[in-house]
């Protein structure tokens, strides 16, 4: 791969990160338990697509190849997507989202830490404005998943079930390939694989005051930096791209 | 005996009165309880009108067509949400919870704007909900930022700039799309036709055959009659339509030199009546939406609560 | 409308119902409530689709504009579309699958035995074939909905609450418009509205044995003859087009 | 004392001569307990795996590219079902239930074959499917025709004709596919690369490594070796690849003129182990799909059973 493909690929998995767990909770939108959580939910979509729409199209303009924003979003299939498997699980419950929300918000917060001190600049343009609303969003689930955990007995049982349910996906966000170390030495990327201590003691932390057990390592998946994807992706792919897909010559 | 029974006359006229002299009144203020049930009606149906408003847009959120599309739609809904928050509070004003405002929608005993009830079938009905539903939203809520009483007056000033940009951004999207493809512009013209009689009919019976008119007017609730409304929305409305090249479903509709105005077909009341009484296709789909939304989240705000509680009694102990 | 663009008209309809329906069978794949019915929904699903094809290769021939039934299938949107409101509605627990297929099963198997004297020769013949198949789709839905109506007092309480919930969608099929009129006076379309009276007896007396209570008529709902659908539709053809859609110039 | 007990050894030698003697055994033959268990698990587990391996191909059932792919999709996962009620009615000949089976396989004490613990990713991985895990379900299966136990080798019979008619209609998606649009022929190998080595993993670890083949093989449950059967697979299969222009994603791949067989690259038992355990991308989501159409269903067929009891009381009561 080349250095520019290696560039270009490295947008494209942030910037996939954030656009497909927009996705997600738009999905939400006039369903959440509660009228300020439609707000704050869609609040929190609109920031995690602003940013996708940055990435993809910076991403677009160091590829080259004339694919903007739109292109990359709308005209990819499954296996050209570079979005982490967490991010395209189904919503599940609200604790499900939750739990979700909470592992990629504490990780993508010390990611985009990182990412303002990179050499590319314009890359850490994005990363200073986006890690305010990401500060924010850490927030809101941290508060969440304490509020649920540390709730009801109910709440308690489906938090400590959602944490479960998705700890497998954890792994795979401290993954380093080819990529990431070339970006790294580029002074592009950021070591994820040197986040995890901090991101455990966060949600350590968080899972002691939610009242939360923290799982056992038993099983984990990992396939998304080559594009293999779990069979969700597909079929949240074919609603979003419909209409690109189906009117090619349309503009909108 | 206290003031208010031995003097309801007195008390009455007085608030006439003030209303008269375009006085606000605020909910510390005397007012008859006709007033107060009146304006619980109607502000909570404003209020469940925004949020059950949200589910047939949100019904293309997932599937907007380009990124800045989805994005403008993300917020227009959010801020739709948040205009159900103000209507909400501002009625909590006048005595009633917002659970029981919620219990009334989801009992049936309390209405949404009968429109949300159309499904949206392809994207451009989401222009056409920015332009016509939301421009006759603005057309009535305008006239209702004088509206005598003073916390729902100031909800709708704030509610009228936000609708307003609304209203341009569904009006692009329909632009768009009547400049396009073939298809487009045959989606366009589909949502037009699907969305105009029912969009008319948002302003309400005739004058003639609106009931509570009467009062709602001298009360300053109410500042324009639904026939003089419904005018000034057509007379802005088709010239629109004509700039988009885009023909509004209405034979008699035509230009009046005379009254200045558009002579328009007779709305056909029995579709009205039929779909307020059930038979929309999404009647049943937007209730249970929001029941699920509710009762499904139950245990989340049940968490909340309990989560409160004990933070709240470790502070007293730690104390 | 001219003669052949109503009996284009005429026999997408006819396809549609078929291919919707079937299409909402096939979600069930593995998931059926036991092992012989995956089988049973399957098979159903499977008789379906190929009517379906029949239907529309042959409503393609008519139109004379080269579209076969894959065209027809994959490259129409929502608007275009002429199958049943009732087919498209989500399958839900297998009460409602079972109601929506009784409902169904009951008015096709009267429309079809009328087709079989159409006098149009070909799709007389897809009727006859077919007839036997429906025989047998509603024997089995028959079957269920006296089960679960005499079952359980939870598969009563479910199968009252399924029949209730699509009790709206009936009125739609017993509809005649200008298309069906001049069918009819062609002697090639089945005069619809004539059914309702057996349907309601052959209902009847389903809900008599299953023990449930027939729904009042307060609401109904219409409009796919001129292609005003639910919003369910579109969900269905997002996923069911994608690959077609998404890969215009391969075949398969 | 009975017979049974009597003479244990000299049963099992009169049901290892009949073995011997190539007589298959019948449910009502006596035979030793741990041929039965050996059965149970084996059978069992091949029945699961019929049911499970509905999941990844029904993924895109209402997916799938053509009408006519569809309706041949859905047949073979109709067949796979049918497959899957032959072998429980089999097993069950052996002294177990359905239900019993099924309990197992949903408290994880029973195994299905881990391949389908893989995601189905593009249309391609439907071909491949076909191709390859039909391929070498079929290879294993032709030997258990002759299989020493009379119900499993009829219902083996029975299934392996409808496995060859699911390869070919495998195959030629992969031929189509390979001969198409670029984007196909990527699709294609893209797909072959995953299921390349899973597949070869179907037919077990190495002779050296398989603990209880021995005894199986003495008991005819077992007609050849894993290895014996991967080559007899391989052999078989790199033509084919060859035929479609597909790179099989091995660089050891080689003929050996010298074995008259195809050599070939170390498998990575270090992965099957990984995907056994839990680590596969799918097991989650297989078990649940599995155990939730088992307990969402149960008032289904309480339902079922209820109405026939009701019935029969009726016709007791009439009688």
């Amino acid at each position: 791969m080349t250095d520019q493909k290696m560039h270009f690929d490295y947008l494209l998995r942030l910037g996939d990160n954030s656009l497909i767990l927009g996705q997600r909770l738009a999905e939400w939108c006039g369903h959440a338990p509660m009228l300020e959580e439609d707000l704050a939910l869609t609040n929190i979509g609109l920031d995690l697509l602003g940013q996708a729409r940055m990435l993809l199209a910076y991403a677009g303009e160091v590829e080259g190849k004339g694919r903007d924003e739109d292109r990359l979003a709308f005209h990819r299939d499954t296996m050209a997507w570079r979005n982490l498997l967490l991010l395209e699980q189904p919503n599940g419950d609200f604790a499900h989202t939750m739990a979700r929300q909470l592992f990629f918000d504490a990780f993508q917060y010390q990611q985009f830490a990182g990412l303002c001190s990179s050499s590319d600049e314009r890359l850490a343009g994005i990363a200073a404005k986006s890690l305010k609303e990401i500060t924010y969003h850490r927030r809101h689930s941290t508060d969440w998943v304490i509020r649920l955990g540390d709730g009801t007995e109910e709440s308690h049982e489906r938090m400590q079930r959602a944490v479960d349910s998705l700890w497998g996906y954890v792994p795979e966000m401290f993954d380093m390939d080819a990529v990431d170390d070339a970006m790294v030495a580029a002074g592009i990327g950021v070591d994820v694989a040197a986040l995890r201590g901090e991101w455990d003691r966060y949600i350590d932390e968080v899972f002691a005051e939610a009242t939360l057990s923290r799982p056992e390592d038993s099983w984990s998946v990992r396939g998304s930096r080559e594009g293999k994807h779990s069979e969700h992706l597909g079929y949240l792919l074919a609603e979003m791209q419909f209409l690109p897909r189906a009117y090619p010559d349309a503009k909108w | 005996m206290d003031a208010i029974n031995k003097e309801p006359e007195a008390l009455e006229a007085a608030f006439q009165a003030k209303v008269d002299a375009e006085q606000r009144i605020e909910p510390k203020d005397w007012m008859p309880e006709k007033y107060r049930q009146t304006l619980i009606r109607q502000m909570s149906q404003h209020a469940h009108s925004e949020v059950v408003g949200m589910l047939p847009e949100g019904n293309w959120l997932t599937r907007a067509p380009s990124l800045k599309r989805k994005a403008i739609l993300m917020a227009k809904i959010q801020d739709e949400g948040g205009h159900g928050l103000y209507l909400y509070s501002a009625a909590e004003t006048l005595g009633i919870s917002r659970d029981e405002m919620f219990e009334q929608l989801h009992s049936g005993k309390a209405k949404y704007s009968t429109i949300f009830n159309y499904p949206t079938l392809s994207w451009a009905d989401i222009g056409a909900i920015g332009w016509l539903v939301d421009g006759a939203a603005i057309v009535n809520q305008i006239a209702l930022c004088r509206c005598s009483y003073g916390p729902y007056a100031r909800a709708m000033i704030r509610i009228c700039k936000e609708e307003s940009f609304h209203q341009r951004q569904g009006y692009e999207i329909m632009m768009t799309m009547a400049q396009g493809t073939k298809e487009q512009r045959e989606m366009a013209q589909d949502a037009l036709n699907r969305w105009w009689w029912p969009t008319l009919m948002m302003f309400g019976p005739h004058d003639r055959e609106s009931a509570h008119s009467g009062q709602s007017m001298k009360w300053k609730i109410k500042r324009q009659s639904n026939d003089d409304l419904r005018q000034k929305f057509i007379d802005a409305t088709v010239p629109q339509a004509e700039f988009l090249g885009l023909r509004i479903p209405d034979d008699k509709l035509k230009w009046n030199e005379e009254r200045g105005h558009y002579d328009f077909g007779e709305i056909d009341w029995e579709e009205f009546r039929s779909v307020v009484n059930g038979n929309g296709l999404c009647n049943r789909e937007r209730l249970q939406a929001r029941v699920d939304a509710h009762d499904g989240g139950r245990w989340v705000r049940e968490a909340a609560l309990a989560h409160a509680a004990k933070k709240e009694a470790r502070k007293v102990e730690a104390a």
